[in-house]
């Protein structure tokens, strides 16, 4: 499987993650933002970070990005996309995926562990979620805040397009285990087509017991299950 | 030319920070201020002496980078 | 335009340093010569108070490979890795404008370790606000903490320690220290000394705007016929500019192109292109109306003056330009050409062709003032003076004040908001004794902690600051690291008060008896004078930033109890000194007294023993036990492993509340499970370290015999409330 | 009643986000966008029919709490 991680000016997870991609044999490239054309890519990665410095509104200008029409074309094409934390903002803001991040409710960033309860595992970042499908993962962000209207909300739940919802240790699904006010508790969303997840939390920052959890392994395992 | 344009949030989305603005003012003890919206605010200089081109110029960039249509709607204002 | 007395006094330049000047320069100065001479003169620049004493501090050991003098200092931690870190504070910014002065702050020292060629991995804070109960307390401590998560979030630098203190004499001056740590390859260290002549000097990063003219700005005020608006003081950081500037630069310094470069901070450009020339013995000379500038009609005053964040000045190797450029204009940056080196020693500045300064180097940098202060001895507080009887209250209420109280509650409520795990190598969080950071890709790391201890050091400066640095020590060591070096930041008011520079004096006196003691280096640091107001005084707050290193990261330690029916062993002799403890504090009321003792030969002797126990693997948990005393050591043990403990409390001892609330020096708790009891104790007695055993750890509860019995999620509750409480009066403000 | 005010930093403050997102304007082929400005927008809904004493209170406000005055200006507006 060979992905391709973009760097925008002011990504600051892009080495992160592509240290977790490649820990699980995934063949990665760089690719800057002011590219026309991506690589021969099976998987797109937009990293976390602070884009253009979060100005404007988190994910906007960096949608604005010359790669950004070719990641479309791969999106249409079926391509696996992955947005993670600002890399999801940016599919947000780019129109792959529905709704808006607002600021979080207590409008502080938060940097900590939650735990997700893994909602859909019937898409190929989260096969082999299944038979844990509670996890946990560290967030660190301050607009993740996961706003949908009424209509939007149902559409998803209807039609199974949230991957992960925070919950409580336990797996339930309460407002005292929503860290930032998403609606639903909506950690993550995928597309119709199931080719492009956006999440807040952050898998490649849990790849190793040392660092206190192997949650996010998982994620990268799934990916290059055929 | 220049002119400001103000984008606010619409009024069914969630505005957690005029919430919170609100809140603190009511701690503050100013009793009387009953809500508060929060939004951004931008004074672009645009060198272009025809008002009306100028105005659709604020206006495609209002539309395609200072709003997210889907949540906010925005207001030019030409001095 | 003529040079009265009134603006050198503006200038902040003294009457008989004005006759120095022009003695050395044997002219008048012209207003921006005048200029340049307060930026680089004042305390802030010059250390003209302090080098006398700095000089006698402890710099060298054969870790070391850059002490004080550079823009950080430079520790070895073997395989071609070296650790670059420094300390640095922004106190009076931050109280005028809380988040642009923490942000900078972090930025400013962020710059420091970058342009040595590292790349940061670690932020540490230290801040003290006044009284919770000031008015300006609770807005001051949100914006530092939105300042200093803002800046470090968003340059994707894991913020892994710190610590956050309250107490009243903060109450006009707080104090924003912010640690920066960097990793580098031992052979790509890059130097602020500049070589040879003709070589071009080179402005990257932001335009310069008027931002942070001080005082000065003030007298150029006055000469502005249409002076409109007050000019800002106040420095507006740019994270996002800065991350560009820091993967410019560390992008071209994978070559040589780069023969010296210097981050622009405090006098701007001023300062940065004195002191590049100036270490490399060499002249420099720019035109500045080449520097790019944010406004209209800057003066070349307001270009040198100008404290705009996010810059840079390089001396390139000739021939290298284009290259360079082709680097930062990817990145979105200014870059321009504004001079080149010289062999006339003189700084000398061109505006349109025209000369409009022109002074010796040497003026500004080695013949600058440097002054052998008066001073007097801190008259150290006796054991006079007692607090009324204590010994009726009930441990299990004291202990619940103290957990709850403001500066023994736990930070999270702070830490949270700063992204830690950024960079996926925190192998330790916040929160422990030290925060851990693993060397990408390889199974080593590096412990990292900044202390202060003002109540111990306004008591006894010597006594307090030799605390400190043993309170730096034993947070390396509890996480299992052997302690390299530190950085300081000292803290202090006016140092023309015979008694602030006894404080001065007395507190390098204390810092150099501990790290000569501990073979523990200084190798950077920062002095900050003039913590005053209305006479005012801050007390003497040294701030220490250690590291240690963990050769293997499988034998990193944690306070967390592992798990029950281990037993618990305090290490070190509990003498019970209650004198400046959180207990009379909190609990008594009481300030007076001497601090606790601090004998070196225990602290380094106990110390190295835990260690030797944690690489055996002897121990499962280890905390040191400082503020608050062995109960609340405990406490937290208990807490964040979510393990109760059944402690028994001897009977030969002076006192129950002196036994579980004294803050005598050099003691740990480490759990122990009983089948490396016997060998623990074997390596103890052979090393003749005195310990007890206190307990056992158990599930639940922590359970004092004959005192009380407290569930730990109770127990937790207490020492999370406060911070929520605080700010939930005023939600989301 | 409505009033609104907006927040914008001193003249020669430093704004970073203005100038990110002018150089986006200007990278999306608006050649003659020559400087932007950001600032803060506030619409405060007020139980005051008094005019002139609804003006002193909003004025408290952004004096105490909206902006800080050592960057920022504000101007309030009555509709
Ligand atoms: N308390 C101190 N102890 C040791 N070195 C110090 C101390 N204060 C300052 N220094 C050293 O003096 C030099 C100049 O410090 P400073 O002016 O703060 O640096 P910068 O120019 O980077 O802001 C630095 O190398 C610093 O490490
Ligand atoms: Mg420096």
């Amino acid at each position: 499987m060979r992905s391709s991680v973009i760097v925008f000016p002011g990504s600051n997870c892009d080495r992160d993650v592509a240290v977790a991609l490649e820990k699980f044999h995934i063949k990665n490239q760089m690719v800057w933002h002011n590219d026309t054309n991506l690589p021969k890519t099976d998987l797109v990665v937009l990293p976390g970070g602070f884009s253009y410095g979060d100005y404007l509104r988190t994910g906007c200008i960096a949608s604005k990005s010359k790669i950004i029409d070719d990641v479309i074309r791969h999106a249409k094409k079926g391509g696996l996309i992955l947005g993670i934390c600002n890399g999801f903002q940016i599919l947000i803001e780019a129109g792959l995926l529905p709704g808006i991040l607002l600021r979080n409710i207590g409008l502080r960033f938060l940097s900590k562990n939650v735990f997700l309860k893994v909602v859909n595992t019937d898409n190929q970042f989260c096969l082999n979620y299944k038979n844990k499908d509670i996890i946990q993962l560290p967030i660190a962000h301050n607009e993740g805040n996961f706003f949908a209207k009424k209509e939007l909300l149902k559409m998803l739940e209807d039609n199974n397009l949230i991957a992960f919802k925070y919950c409580n240790k336990n797996g339930e699904i309460e407002e005292n285990s929503n860290p930032n006010g998403s609606s639903n508790n909506i950690a993550g969303v995928i597309s119709e087509k199931k080719n492009i997840l956006g999440m807040m939390p952050h898998p490649e920052r849990l790849i190793d017991p040392l660092l206190s959890g192997e949650d996010g392994s998982i994620l990268f395992t799934s990916l290059i299950k055929s | 030319m220049k002119i400001s344009a103000t984008v606010t949030l619409k009024k069914d989305v969630l505005d957690p920070q005029g919430k919170a603005v609100n809140q603190t003012i009511k701690n503050m003890g100013f009793k009387n201020v009953t809500d508060v919206r929060q939004g951004k605010y931008f004074e672009i200089e645009i060198d272009e002496a025809n008002k009306e081109k100028a105005k659709e110029i604020i206006e495609d960039i209002c539309k395609k980078l200072l709003s997210n249509v889907v949540i906010e709607d925005y207001i030019i204002n030409y001095k | 335009m003529k040079i009265t007395p009134e603006i050198i006094d503006k200038h902040g330049i003294k009457p008989d340093e004005y006759k120095k000047i022009i003695k050395l320069i044997g002219k008048n100065p012209n207003l921006l010569e005048l200029g340049i001479f307060s930026a680089m003169w004042n305390e802030h620049c010059s250390y003209k108070s302090s080098k006398k004493y700095l000089k006698t501090l402890p710099i060298k050991n054969d870790k070391v490979i850059q002490g004080p003098g550079e823009n950080a200092g430079i520790v070895d931690i073997e395989d071609n890795d070296a650790i670059v870190f420094k300390i640095e504070s922004h106190n009076h910014p931050s109280f005028i404008e809380p988040y642009q002065g923490a942000a900078t702050g972090v930025g400013g020292i962020l710059r420091d370790v970058f342009t040595m060629g590292a790349r940061p991995i670690a932020t540490l804070n230290s801040i003290h606000f006044g009284s919770h109960l000031h008015s300006k307390t609770k807005n001051l401590l949100n914006g530092v903490v939105l300042g200093i998560g803002g800046y470090g979030n968003c340059m994707g630098i894991p913020t892994i320690g710190g610590e956050v203190k309250f107490n009243s004499s903060y109450n006009e001056n707080i104090l924003v220290n912010a640690m920066a740590v960097g990793l580098v390859k031992k052979n790509k260290i890059f130097y602020s000394k500049a070589k040879g002549i003709n070589q071009p000097v080179i402005y990257v990063g932001s335009k310069t705007g008027r931002d942070g003219i001080h005082g000065a700005s003030m007298a150029s005020n006055k000469f502005d016929n249409n002076s409109e608006q007050k000019k800002p003081t106040v420095q507006v950081g740019d994270p996002f500019t800065e991350k560009l500037l820091l993967e410019a630069c560390l992008e071209l310094m994978k070559d040589n192109s780069i023969i010296s470069i210097q981050d622009m901070g405090a006098a701007g450009l001023t300062s940065s292109s004195v002191e590049m020339a100036s270490k490399g013995n060499l002249g420099i000379e720019l035109e500045l109306e080449k520097v790019p500038c944010r406004e209209e009609n800057m003066t070349p005053y307001e270009i040198m003056l100008s404290e705009s964040q996010e810059r840079m000045l390089l001396i390139l190797n000739s021939g290298k330009e284009n290259q360079a450029k082709k680097i930062f204009s990817k990145w979105g940056l200014d870059f321009s050409i504004i001079g080149k080196t010289t062999n006339s020693k003189n700084l000398i500045l061109n505006y349109n062709g025209n000369e409009v300064a022109n002074l010796p180097l040497s003026s500004l940098s080695k013949d600058a003032p440097e002054y052998d202060r008066k001073w007097i001895k801190s008259t150290n507080s006796k054991k006079t003076e007692n607090p009324k009887n204590f010994k009726s209250l009930k441990i299990s209420t004291c202990l619940e004040k103290i957990l709850k109280s403001p500066n023994n509650s736990e930070k999270s409520w702070v830490w949270e908001q700063y992204d830690h795990t950024v960079m996926g190598d925190t192998v330790q969080k916040p929160g422990g004794d030290s925060g851990v950071i693993r060397i990408h890709g390889k199974n080593k790391g590096i412990a990292l902690t900044v202390d202060s201890s003002a109540n111990y050091c306004l008591a006894d400066p010597v006594t307090g600051a030799k605390q400190v640095v043993c309170e730096t020590w034993r947070n390396l060591i509890s996480v299992g690291s052997k302690p390299l070096a530190i950085t300081n930041c000292l803290n202090f008011g006016n140092p023309e008060k015979d008694k602030i520079m006894g404080q001065f004096v007395e507190t390098i006196d204390g810092i150099s008896q501990a790290c000569t003691y501990l073979d523990f280096p200084v190798v950077s640091g920062n002095v900050s004078f003039y913590n005053e107001t209305k006479n005012n005084s801050i007390p003497p707050t040294p701030t220490i930033g250690g590291v240690g290193l963990i050769k293997n990261l499988n034998n990193m330690m944690t306070k967390n109890f592992k798990e029950p029916e281990n037993h618990i062993f305090v290490i070190g002799k509990t003498l019970g000194h209650l004198y400046q403890s959180e207990f009379f504090r909190e609990i008594m009321n009481f300030n007076n007294g001497p601090p606790p003792k601090v004998n070196l030969f225990n602290e380094k002797n106990n110390g190295l023993l835990i260690l030797d126990l944690i690489s055996k693997k002897l121990v499962s948990s280890v905390h040191d036990i400082s503020s608050g005393g062995m109960l609340i050591a405990l406490s937290e043990m208990c807490i964040s492993g979510k393990i109760g403990a059944k402690i028994r409390i001897p009977n030969n001892i002076i006192g129950k509340h002196e036994y579980l609330f004294g803050e005598d020096q050099s003691r740990y708790i480490v759990e122990i499970s009983e089948k490396n009891k016997k060998e623990a104790i074997k390596i103890l007695e052979k090393n003749s370290v005195y310990y007890e055993v206190i307990g056992k750890t158990q599930k639940d509860y922590l359970d004092l015999e004959k005192e009380f019995k407290i569930n730990i999620s109770e127990l937790s509750k207490f020492n999370s409330i406060w911070f929520k409480n605080y700010f939930e009066e005023n939600y989301g403000s």
